[in-house]
């Protein structure tokens, strides 16, 4: 006999059952399960909104702290482009390095949040509600960052604008042969559409904040609402909105680092010029960028007491996922791997022999280290990816190895060219590192400040995902079942 | 001190968004100022030389400007060349006796420059006038009838594309060593 | 208006009847005979002052940022004490399939179809490195700093090269402003190129004459009569650049040229 | 006469469905009511009648957008500036396919969110007739009726069991002020900035960068100071002069050099010396004596060694014209006299 | 009286050096806005358009033809002078330099007084007092009065200086400076005046050699004529019929000549006589080569152990065996004596073993076996060590009241143990005639700025000559740049003062001088008939040169002996284990390149560094003394020690270290201040056997760490170059 999810009496407070041991039953699933453990809106909305206005001493003092950083990162910017790029430690043969690095890292890192509210959605995974938009503000500073770091990178930035395809007297306009080009291109698409994502995702969180808000908060949402109501007309062509970005922006993603991945790919580069660069970049991308936001998550979780939302079950769901990347990721780059292990080309051999045994070695072995051996060995355990604390280290040390990763790629092999005249190592000087920590704590900085502006969670989805939830029970025991709206 | 002046400026704005308007073509006007897209000095002279009479009287452009058919540079009188003809023509008039003191001093004379082309472009006065077959006018618009020289054209890429392709028989600017070396 | 100039002009307004006018098209090309190359550094030292090259500061140098558009690379060559050196003088090798081009967003790096010349065009790069990076050869230099020229050797500067400033990558041109020289001159006075009156500041230089530049597409020049022998290779061949500059290997001759 | 707006709260969906029934019936079509939540009710819940939305055809329509003006871009370029690169192909296809995917899902994407603002009337600042119980979870109703009517409609809206009934009039909707402030705001900026950067594309502002090399140290033609070789210097090409000795003619009096000599002859003698060198031109008037008539006895006795001097050195009023001739075009010159004295 | 000459002619110069300071602005970036026309135009100078004008570059004795190329006035690129007979319109990397010699920003603008000497501390003075204290000095001094000068100073001015020095009765000149010893011009030139008969400076024809034996001579590098050989040795690699020339180097060092050989033989320093006499030997013995060709041998061939030489020079026997035969056979063999051996102690001996080689070739070098026409005109003769060191006992003995110093730097040239400064502080006045301050003008008093050699007259007697003489002309083609003053001019105003003098040094400058030595010139390769126009033509064509005609060898190499030993060296094995073998760097020279960016910051060929100066050490003496690139030595030698940075290389012998020449100085601007270290400073002041040359090439060396390290400015990648793509 099937307990239906009924409509007549709101699911937050649907009664336990009478029995006193399938009762214990349904009360393990609830805590278990944050759809199953529906509660009242006004409460949800509660739990959000409450911390958001609470803005403590920790609070302001990482605002100084990463605003400082950030503030550091625009000073040396300028005085780079004062003095020049030979401030940095590049050289005649390694043009590319620091920056370029970030660039790619960065890149990649803005690939998981799309995916898991974009992807995931299309799919129908209703765990994900809580986590997507944490991802999604990822990915937005992600991209903002990245898309300064050509620039940055740059001998003569002020004139950036002749990259932009604009009608101009010189009737001269940007090299669509160029991949640089081409990133321009895709990091534009994925950046602003991705934005948009978000912002049609906030929009009745908004709304609900503009009830909940008082003062100048209130005044904020109230244009940022831009009058949204919640009729079921708008309620009807949100959803449609959201499924077309959905199904967009997820080719939109991969062709992004399948781009940067062009980058390199397109040149004579021995080392670059492989064709699985696509999807092995793209791979590689969602390892480090799905391991960020199982970082952001905890941080977010501690800094706004979100543990109703961020319940063990995702953190599971996110190591399992990492696990998943893992072993794809290993698949590319084994691919990259066997070629000049197999066949004996002089220059492909230098640059193994550089990774194995050269100076580059404790780089490679850290990076194996951090990329494979670590969470082989602990993602499989159930307990290791329910322990917030065990899986943020894993996931920290994923972010170490993908680095490591674009730095071998980068600024190692760069320097390693046809011609032996030409060989160099690339030895980083202060402005890359300050640069470096500085657009670090600014995605970090954007995160914090956002996640106090607006909803970090989405209440609408959360709430929605409770609605439909339900129990079923089968002789004496109750499972959670989900009930199809449509 | 800044925060007020932006508080005012806020204020200023808020009032009305049409003022916002007033501010954008406030801020194009300074950085049409500042900039120095203004033509190159070229209305003072040190001397009030006027081409128009040169020209009236039938001394070419080239008699002067002698460098024109054999050199990329257009080349300036020397003093010598200017006092050659004005020791006895008009040498009462004001501007000749400057022209004549210059010549007594051993000084040049410090012409303000009226066009301007960037010093990567590598224009040559001599192949246009011979091979091109164009004359002064067509870039320096009609001199003969300038008192004072202005700049009759803003001497960009895009206008010297402009006369390459417009011109059948100028050779097309296909490759940019042409002027950029 | 002036006589003179009414004629000139005619003359330009008949000439406007005539179909588009065509510039001559060349194949440059340099031949290198590394049997006679001695390393002895005067087409660097030729190539810096009539370019205008920087000379970098000993402790750019020690960073990496020597910048000669072109370089003598000495390799070594056997094993032990039979090791002997080798000279390979490295520049622009004006690759027809030029693999700094494409890459370039801003058109900064472009081909000449009719001088055959991979082009570098200083005032319009900004300085993504991209093309420094895809060169095999590394022959690009990109100004790391503002050049310094000290005092009055800013006077020794060539003005027909542009002082490249900083952030900007170039090249070997093939002194592409004595191309143009001479080309001026023949068009004004309306005759072909001769062979030998286009001589690159390098090949001028070389005491041995190891270096040979002409245009290919005449078949009496100099280099299109010295092409095609048997010593004859270029540096990474199987990249498919198809480079425009020739070497000779060391240790052969051939014969009747000089 | 205006209309009112009345919001009635309800705690579940079935009796919102309800409610909706009875208005119905009562006369309301669908068009007058729509249902306000917190979160999105599926219609049938509501036994709403289904909506289809649009935004996916404009989505459609951007994305031909994009491919329009991706392709623009990219053949824009190929055919404004030809200009080889790498031996690619003046048309490269592959690029261009990279170009255009992205600029299509662009285009795509922005229809999609411009439609979603214009269908649903947004944007709109200001607080719209909502209540924070529908925050809280009750469904709101929202009727939309004359004036006359909602006295009844309210009596339904509690009979039907609304916990509340809240009552708005329609010009609250709107509030147009901030509507003009930010978009008004937002217009400006957007416009400001396309006319700087247009200002800027066509070189109307130009700024001077300080490492843009339209300025270099090294040493422009008619830079000052003005340096020559000294004078005792000999140039490769010899000296003009040598003392003592008569100068030898360096070009043969030939029709090319008679045709180059009457040229220059235009530019540097005639405005003195006449069309035909008889010594009658424009300018002559001014000098006293008048300037020679190159046809005359006088000039034709003279040995060409003797013009060339002259023209190099000058005599009398006649200024030295040897910054205007350069030693072989003065023989070009004189040759050209020479046959005018023919 | 001074007064009024001085003044007079203070007017009459000053006109010359009117162009001071137009340098004002020119450094910094502007927008350019004001079109400054001439006021009295140029004959032949259109702006815009280049002209050119043919003068002598004076970076090296040599004295090759340039012609420059002048834009707006400023000399903008110096190219070898086609028409030359020397080099033939070719150029060196030092010749491309010389204009950085003009334009340095470190030159000296008017003359400046050093209160004491060695402070730095110098006060400028106008010319009218500069040329006042000379001639004063002058006038007192009387005979006491000596004259030291470098081979780069032009033939018109060493004329000049020894006609004044000759009118107050004091001795001659004395020539020499370290690139001319390093060179081993004297010590050579003796040699072939003992085998030929005529002592200068030998020119050998490689262009139609089939095989050349170098023993040590880096003539493609500086030796000699460096451009002139570069020209003969392209010819000699693709002589008609696809004929290609044998190159066998033997040295010590792979230098860049070494390099380019077909064959290298890494011989023990100081050997290269030894090696000569047992090719001698062989040829003899085993009747080798073409007829005569051993009949001549045996009558040169020293008595030797052959097996016994091969191991002392460290080749096989049998590799020998196959040289000799190569020489012996060839039709047309040339064998050239280096600089290197000419330094060591038994140069002479070793020079006459190796020309004796030519003479069983029967190929007498040019310049030596033929007598030249005699052009009337002085022409510099090199001094001998011995010279100089006889100089310094008179400047000890306080015989030497006043010193004039021209294009030579001793304080940094000449080593410590020659004592040259102790020597100079017994000298009351010092007058160094320097466009800059070098080493040798911080010891003096007096400096009056000579111009650069592209603001003054003057001609040189080309040496070495390749079989007709030149003389190559020298004339200012640009308006000078600072205020300094031609020596010559100078001069000849100072004489005016000094009756002797004056009669003997009749002209009014040094125009009008050159006008007089040209004038008696006799019939040359380009039509001139009057005074004017020979020099005019002079002037224009670079130099005076007969039309070219075969001159037949008139002279026969007259009966001479031939010994054959190993050279000795300073320092005994246990404590110097290795030879040091000293080479003049192909850019800097001997030092005075030093000064000019162009030169320093172009990478040597052989190791690709640049700025700096450095220890080529063999692989396996790094392994022993665990030394790795970079690490600072501390090289000592019985006479001195310096501290140099290592370089490993394979191209030297395990037993030899190297140092190049040219960095270490104190002085001399700011872009050759305080770089590297001084090479001098471990040579003694001992001289070779015969011939009273430096033994420079004598000495040995013991390395240690000092356990300091700087960075190579090197352009190559030390692991790309020598562990490469591994299958090279």
């Amino acid at each position: 006999m099937a307990e239906q999810a009924s409509l007549e009496s709101p699911v937050w407070n649907r009664p336990l059952p009478d029995d006193p041991e399938l009762a214990a039953q349904v009360r393990e699933i609830r805590e278990k399960h944050l759809l199953q453990d529906a509660r009242p809106p006004r409460e949800v909305a509660e739990k959000v909104l409450g911390p958001m206005a609470r803005l403590g001493r920790v609070f302001w003092l990482a605002l100084i702290v990463l605003g400082g950083l950030t503030a550091t990162w625009l000073a040396t910017w300028a005085y780079q482009a004062y003095q020049g790029m030979g401030v940095t430690g590049l050289n005649r043969t390694i043009m590319w390095a620091p920056y370029i690095v970030n660039f790619v890292y960065f890149i990649g890192i803005g690939h998981a949040g799309t995916f898991i509210s974009a992807a995931l959605r299309v799919l129908k995974f209703e765990w994900r509600a809580p986590i997507s938009r944490a991802a999604e503000s990822l990915t937005v500073f992600a991209l903002l960052v990245a898309f300064t770091m050509p620039l940055i990178h740059m001998g003569r930035v002020w004139k950036f604008y002749w990259m932009l395809p604009f009608p101009n007297q010189r009737q001269l306009w940007p090299n669509p042969r160029s991949p640089i080009f081409w990133d321009m291109t895709a990091i534009f698409t994925y950046l602003t559409c991705s934005m948009l994502f978000m912002y049609l995702g906030i929009l009745p969180d908004i709304a609900i904040a503009r009830e909940k808000a008082s003062g100048w908060r209130k005044r904020l949402y109230t244009v940022l609402a831009l009058g949204w109501r919640g009729t079921d007309r708008e309620w009807k062509h949100l959803d449609t909105t959201l499924n077309i970005f959905s199904y967009g922006i997820i080719p939109v993603m991969f062709s992004v680092h399948t781009v940067v991945s062009w980058d390199f790919a397109m040149t004579l580069q021995p080392g670059w010029n492989s064709s699985i660069f696509g999807p092995y970049f793209v791979v590689g991308a969602l390892y480090s960028g799905v391991g960020a936001v199982i970082i952001i998550m905890a941080i977010l979780r501690k800094a706004l007491h979100l543990e109703y939302f961020l319940r063990e079950e995702h953190f599971n769901a996110m190591g399992k996922f990492l696990l998943i990347l893992s072993f794809t990721w290993v698949y590319f780059y084994f691919n990259d791997y066997l070629l000049p292990w197999y066949h004996k080309e002089p220059i492909l051999t230098v640059i193994f022999r550089l990774f194995t045994s050269g100076w580059a070695a404790p780089l490679w072995f850290t990076m194996l280290i951090a990329n494979i051996l670590i969470p082989w060995a602990t993602l499989w355990s159930r307990k290791v990816r329910s322990s917030i604390p065990a899986l943020v280290g894993v996931a920290l040390l994923v972010q170490v190895g993908m680095y490591i990763e674009r730095y071998l790629i980068v600024a190692v092999t760069l320097g390693y060219p046809e011609l032996p005249f030409d060989w160099a190592v690339y030895v980083p000087r202060l402005p890359e590192i300050l640069i470096t920590l500085g657009v670090f704590a600014f995605v970090v900085l954007g995160i914090t400040v956002l996640s106090r502006l607006v909803p970090i969670i989405p209440i609408w989805e959360v709430v929605e995902g409770q609605l439909l939830q339900g129990t079923r029970r089968i002789g004496r025991a109750i499972f959670p079942a989900k009930t199809e709206a449509d | 001190m800044f925060s007020s002046l932006w508080w005012r400026v806020g204020r200023f704005v808020r009032t009305s968004p049409a003022r916002l308007f007033l501010l954008a073509g406030v801020v194009v006007a300074g950085a049409l100022a500042l900039s120095g897209s203004a033509a190159p000095a070229g209305t003072t002279q040190p001397i009030a030389f006027n081409h128009q009479v040169m020209v009236q009287a039938g001394v070419q452009c080239l008699f002067c400007h002698n460098d024109a058919l054999r050199s990329p540079s257009p080349g300036m009188p020397s003093v010598e060349l200017c006092m050659g003809c004005h020791k006895t023509i008009g040498a009462g008039r004001p501007a000749i006796k400057q022209l004549a003191d210059y010549y007594a001093r051993g000084e040049p004379i410090p012409w303000a420059r009226v066009n301007y082309v960037p010093r990567f472009v590598y224009f040559s006065h001599k192949v246009h006038l011979t091979a091109g077959g164009l004359n002064c006018e067509n870039c320096h618009g009609d001199v003969g009838h300038m008192k004072v020289v202005e700049p009759v054209a803003r001497m960009s890429m895009g206008w010297c594309l402009d006369c390459h392709s417009k011109q059948t028989n100028a050779p097309q600017l296909r490759d940019c060593v042409i002027c950029h070396r | 208006m002036s006589e003179l100039e009414t004629r000139l002009l005619d003359r330009g307004q008949s000439a406007a009847a005539a179909p588009k006018t065509e510039l001559p098209s060349h194949k440059w090309t340099m031949l290198i005979d590394l049997d006679k190359c001695t390393g002895c550094n005067a087409c660097v030292v030729a190539c810096h002052v009539e370019n205008n090259v920087p000379i970098r500061s000993e402790r750019e140098v020690i960073r990496g940022h020597g910048q000669h558009w072109i370089r003598i690379e000495r390799y070594w060559e056997g094993e032990g004490d039979a090791q002997r050196a080798t000279f390979l003088p490295m520049l622009c090798q004006q690759c027809s399939n030029a693999p700094c081009e494409p890459v370039c967003p801003v058109y900064a790096s472009v081909h000449s179809e009719r001088e055959n010349l991979n082009l570098q065009v200083y005032n319009r790069c900004v300085g993504t490195r991209f093309c420094g990076n895809n060169c095999p050869y590394r022959a690009r230099q990109f100004n790391w700093f503002a050049p310094q020229f000290e005092g009055p050797i800013t006077e020794m500067l060539n003005p027909d090269v542009t002082v490249r400033s900083g952030g900007v990558m170039e090249k070997c041109t093939f002194c592409v402003q004595r191309i143009r020289r001479v080309e001026e001159d023949a068009l004004v006075e309306g005759r072909p190129l001769r062979d030998g009156e286009m001589v690159p500041a390098c090949a001028q230089t070389c005491p041995t004459s190891a270096i040979v530049f002409g245009d290919r597409s005449d078949p009496q020049s100099q280099v299109a009569q010295r092409l095609g022998g048997q010593r004859e290779f270029q540096v990474l061949e199987h990249l498919g650049t198809a480079p425009n500059v020739y070497y000779l290997k060391a240790g052969g001759s051939d014969g009747g040229a000089g | 006469m205006a209309d009112t707006q009345l919001l009635g709260l309800f705690n579940e969906a079935a009796s919102t469905a309800e409610v909706i029934e009875r208005l119905r019936r009562a006369g309301l079509g669908d068009e007058q009511v729509s249902v306000i939540s917190s979160v999105p009710y599926r219609s049938r819940m509501l036994r709403r009648p289904e909506i289809t939305s649009r935004i996916s055809a404009v989505a459609g329509i951007g994305a031909l957008v994009g491919v329009v003006i991706g392709l623009a871009i990219t053949f824009g370029t190929y055919l404004l500036n030809p200009l080889p690169v790498g031996g690619q192909p003046q048309f490269p296809i592959p690029p261009t396919l990279i170009v255009v995917f992205e600029v299509t899902m662009l285009g795509m994407m922005w229809a999609a969110f411009g439609a979603f603002l214009f269908i649903n009337r947004m944007p709109v600042f200001g607080q719209p007739p909502f209540s924070e119980d529908v925050v809280d979870g009750s469904i709101g109703v929202l009727v939309q009726a004359e004036e006359s009517r909602s006295a009844g409609i309210e009596r339904l809206l509690r009979e039907a069991g609304a916990s509340a009934v809240e009552r708005f009039d329609s010009s609250a909707r709107a509030n147009n002020r901030t509507w003009i402030k930010v978009m008004g705001g937002t217009g400006a900026a957007v416009t400001l900035a396309l006319v700087l950067v247009l200002l800027l594309a066509y070189d109307v502002i130009k700024i001077p960068f300080p490492t843009n090399m339209a300025d270099t140290v090294s040493i422009a033609h008619l830079q000052g100071p003005r340096l020559a070789a000294p004078a005792e210097a000999v140039p490769v090409q010899g000296p003009v002069f040598i003392a003592g000795q008569p100068a030898v003619p360096q070009v043969a009096s030939s029709p090319s050099s008679i045709q180059r000599g009457q040229v220059l002859f235009g530019i540097n003698c005639l405005m003195c010396h006449g069309e035909k060198g008889q010594g009658n031109g424009r300018l002559a008037t001014y000098f006293n004596p008048k300037p020679a008539d190159l046809t005359g006895e006088k000039v034709r006795a003279f040995a060409d060694s003797d013009i060339f001097l002259v023209i190099s050195l000058g005599s009398g009023q006649m200024p030295s014209l040897a910054e205007n001739l350069s030693p072989t075009s003065r023989w070009d010159v004189i040759n050209y006299v020479r046959s005018l004295q023919k | 009286m001074t007064e009024k000459i001085s003044r007079r002619d203070f007017l009459r110069l000053g006109a010359a050096g009117a162009a001071t300071g137009v340098l004002a602005g020119c450094t910094s970036p502007r927008r350019w806005v004001v079109l400054e026309p001439f006021v009295r135009p140029p004959e032949q100078q259109v702006s815009g358009v280049a002209t050119w004008f043919a003068t002598t570059c004076r970076q090296c004795p040599a004295g090759c033809g340039v012609i420059v190329r002048l834009m707006n006035g400023r000399a903008v690129k110096l190219e070898g002078n086609p028409e030359h007979p020397l080099n033939r319109g070719k150029l060196c990397a030092r010749g491309q330099a010389g204009l950085q010699m003009l334009y340095h920003p470190d030159r000296l603008s008017g003359p400046l007084l050093q209160s004491t000497r060695g402070s730095r501390e110098f006060s400028a003075i106008d010319w009218n007092e500069g040329i006042n204290r000379l001639f004063q000095a002058l006038a007192k001094a009387g005979p006491a009065v000596a004259m030291l000068g470098g081979a780069t100073m032009s033939d018109h001015l060493f004329d000049l200086f020894s006609k004044l020095l000759a009118a107050v009765d004091a001795p001659p000149p004395v020539i020499y400076d370290l690139y001319t010893e390093l060179g081993g011009y004297r010590t050579l030139a003796q040699a072939m005046g003992q085998v030929y008969g005529r002592a200068a400076l030998p020119a050998y024809r490689l262009a139609e050699a089939d095989v050349v034996f170098s023993f040590g001579a880096e003539f493609l590098g500086t030796w000699t004529s460096a451009v002139r050989y570069g020209v003969e040795y392209g010819a000699f690699r693709s002589q008609p019929y696809g004929k290609r020339g044998l190159l066998v180097h033997f040295e010590p060092r792979q230098s860049s000549t070494a390099v380019t050989a077909d064959d290298y033989v890494a011989i023990a320093p100081g050997s290269e006589g030894l090696v000569a006499g047992a090719l001698l030997r062989l040829i003899a013995d085993g009747n080798l080569g073409l007829a005569g060709r051993a009949e001549s041998a045996r009558g040169l061939a020293p008595s030797l152990d052959v097996e016994q030489a091969a191991r002392e020079c460290g080749i096989p026997l049998e590799a020998l065996q196959r040289l000799a035969r190569r020489f012996a056979d060839a039709e047309h063999a040339v064998a050239i004596p280096g600089g290197a051996l000419a330094g060591s102690s038994n140069g002479m001996h070793a020079a006459r073993a190796i020309e004796a080689l030519n003479v069983v070739s029967g190929n007498a070098p040019a310049g030596v076996n033929t007598t030249p026409p005699d052009l009337g005109l002085a022409r510099k003769s090199l001094n001998t060590f011995a010279d100089v060191q006889s100089l310094i006992a008179r400047m000890r003995a306080g015989e030497v009241q006043m010193l004039l110093i021209h294009s030579t730097n001793p304080a940094y040239e000449l080593p410590e143990a020659a004592g040259f400064l102790e020597a100079l502080a017994q000298v009351p006045l010092v007058v160094s005639f320097g466009a800059m301050v070098d080493e040798t003008a911080v010891w003096s008093d007096l400096i009056l700025p000579d111009r650069s050699y592209l603001e003054s007259f003057g001609y040189e007697v080309v040496s070495p000559d390749f079989g007709s003489p030149v003389v190559s002309s020298q004339q200012p083609v640009v308006t000078p740049v600072f205020d300094a003053r031609t020596t010559g001019d100078v001069l000849l105003t100072v004489a005016r003062g000094i009756p002797a003098a004056a009669a003997a040094m009749p002209w009014d400058d040094e125009v009008d001088y050159l006008n007089q030595m040209v004038a008696g010139l006799p019939e040359a390769a380009y039509p001139a008939s009057t005074a004017e126009e020979k020099r005019a033509r002079f002037q224009q064509h670079g130099g005076w040169w007969p039309a070219p005609a075969v001159a037949a060898p008139t002279l026969r190499p007259q009966p001479f002996t031939v010994t054959a030993e190993r050279a000795t060296f300073d320092g005994n094995e246990t404590d110097y284990p290795y030879f040091l073998h000293v080479y003049p760097s192909v850019l800097l020279s001997d030092g005075r390149g030093a000064s000019l960016p162009l030169l320093q910051g172009v990478p040597d060929p052989m190791t690709t560094i640049a700025w700096q100066s450095w220890v080529e050490l063999h692989p396996a003496t790094a392994e022993r003394l665990e030394i790795r690139d970079g690490d600072l030595l501390r090289v000592t030698s019985p006479h001195g020690e310096i501290v140099a940075a290592a370089y490993v290389t394979p191209g030297i012998r395990p037993d030899t270290v190297a140092i190049p020449a040219g960095q270490g100085h104190q002085d001399l601007g700011r872009f050759a201040r305080d770089r590297g270290s001084n090479v001098v400073q471990l040579l003694g002041a001992a001289l070779t056997d015969e011939g009273g040359g430096l033994r420079w090439n004598g000495v040995r060396v013991a390395l240690a760490r000092t356990g300091k390290r700087i960075a190579t400015a090197s352009l190559e990648s030390k692991v790309g170059v020598t562990e490469g793509l591994g299958y090279e």
